[in-house]
């Protein structure tokens, strides 16, 4: 049921939300999270995302089906970018559709805590000096998976 | 046969995003060792595996787990999606 | 610094979200909510609100300015409609832009749990066979407001 | 003098959404008292106060809160926003 899509290219969250909730059907409550590149205080000149085309779709699509089972929604989507992206670009959004709004919270909750740190993607910043360096993962990520265990 | 894949900085240091890899290991911690030794751009990747993960044929696995029958073996950092 | 508008007129959230988020400065993550106007599987042909002109836009912006309080926030936008409205429609929202997406996930699920039940709206839906029934407030509503207490 | 508004289903109950009120009532509850002896639709509005909510000046308060300078009294069901 959940619309899954990796692309490089920039995405529009506006009309991405609108059409996804005029496809679902029966929801009462939509929620959506946009990740926009920050800039950092103009400190940072690009991010690029690297994945791992094939495991991205698999992982990302074992959890979107976790939190269908999980909650009752009526749909829910995940869009996210990898190669390079601009200060104020969208990196990647999801967005839920419920009947009610806790199931919609709780099931965007859970996708963004198991794509920060169970989807294959890193990332690189660029300074404005040109100086590249990978992301470290946040121990807060991998700790806010806890939440989630039954 | 196996085809290993690396990303983000373990392919920056290993200088290869994949490669096909002749091995008996029967464990991901056995293919390893095998990396390891070859070269000191192996053994600097591998050097500390906490900041390592693997996947077996596209599925998150740990370092024990077994290579029978598996196809593809990935290692990279944690992930940073989102 | 929260935007804030009671209204009749529908909203386009899309464009509502694309506006608010290229206003903001600093975010890393976008949150929204829209509630929309179930149809209950044809039963109801429309909604209505009605509010307290004067101690809607007070009691909203004291509900955000908390929410300002209480998270780093940078940005904040409730848009909520009264008057009549058909099913698929949305009825309101509200967006929340934060560096992190703790903050903003926090801070929309605060807000909707306290305009839920402590914003002067009443609904009141009309069925397919005309017959108009006041909303009544549910009880884990109000239970949802406990979980904010210090 | 004090404005008296009403909202809902107790707006529909007493019949109009609000009215001036010559009132000594020293508390929220003595102007309901006051309101309800008045005629059978007040008392039927005004029957079960836990099904109410009451705001002075529009911020919600008591039952009991002191009516001492307040402009402006409201009585409704709980809200259902959102």
């Amino acid at each position: 049921m959940a619309e899954i899509r990796i692309q490089t290219e920039p995405f529009a969250q506006g009309a991405e939300l609108e059409r996804f909730t005029e496809a679902v059907t029966g929801a009462g409550a939509v929620v959506s999270f946009t990740g926009i590149v920050r800039d950092e205080g103009g400190t940072l000149a690009a991010m690029e995302i690297e994945h791992y085309p094939g495991m991205t779709e698999r992982a990302i699509g074992r959890i979107a089906a976790e939190a269908e089972e999980r909650w009752h929604l009526s749909g829910c989507l995940v869009i996210h970018r990898h190669g390079p992206m601009r200060p104020g670009e969208a990196i990647m959004m999801v967005a839920t559709a419920a009947p009610h709004r806790a199931d919609a919270f709780a099931a965007a909750e859970f996708l963004m805590d198991y794509l920060k740190s169970r989807a294959p993607f890193w990332k690189r910043e660029i300074t404005a000096e040109g100086e590249a360096a990978w992301v470290a993962a946040k121990e807060e990520d991998e700790d806010a998976l806890s939440r989630w265990q039954p | 046969m196996i085809e290993v894949l690396y990303f983000a900085w373990v392919r920056e240091r290993i200088g290869i995003p994949r490669e096909k890899v002749e091995t008996e290991a029967e464990t991901v911690a056995e293919l390893v060792g095998e990396l390891a030794a070859r070269e000191a751009r192996y053994a600097a990747a591998f050097a500390d595996l906490s900041a390592l993960r693997v996947a077996v044929d596209q599925e998150l696995a740990d370092f024990d787990a077994p290579l029978k029958g598996a196809r593809e073996v990935a290692f990279f950092p944690p992930m940073t999606g989102g």
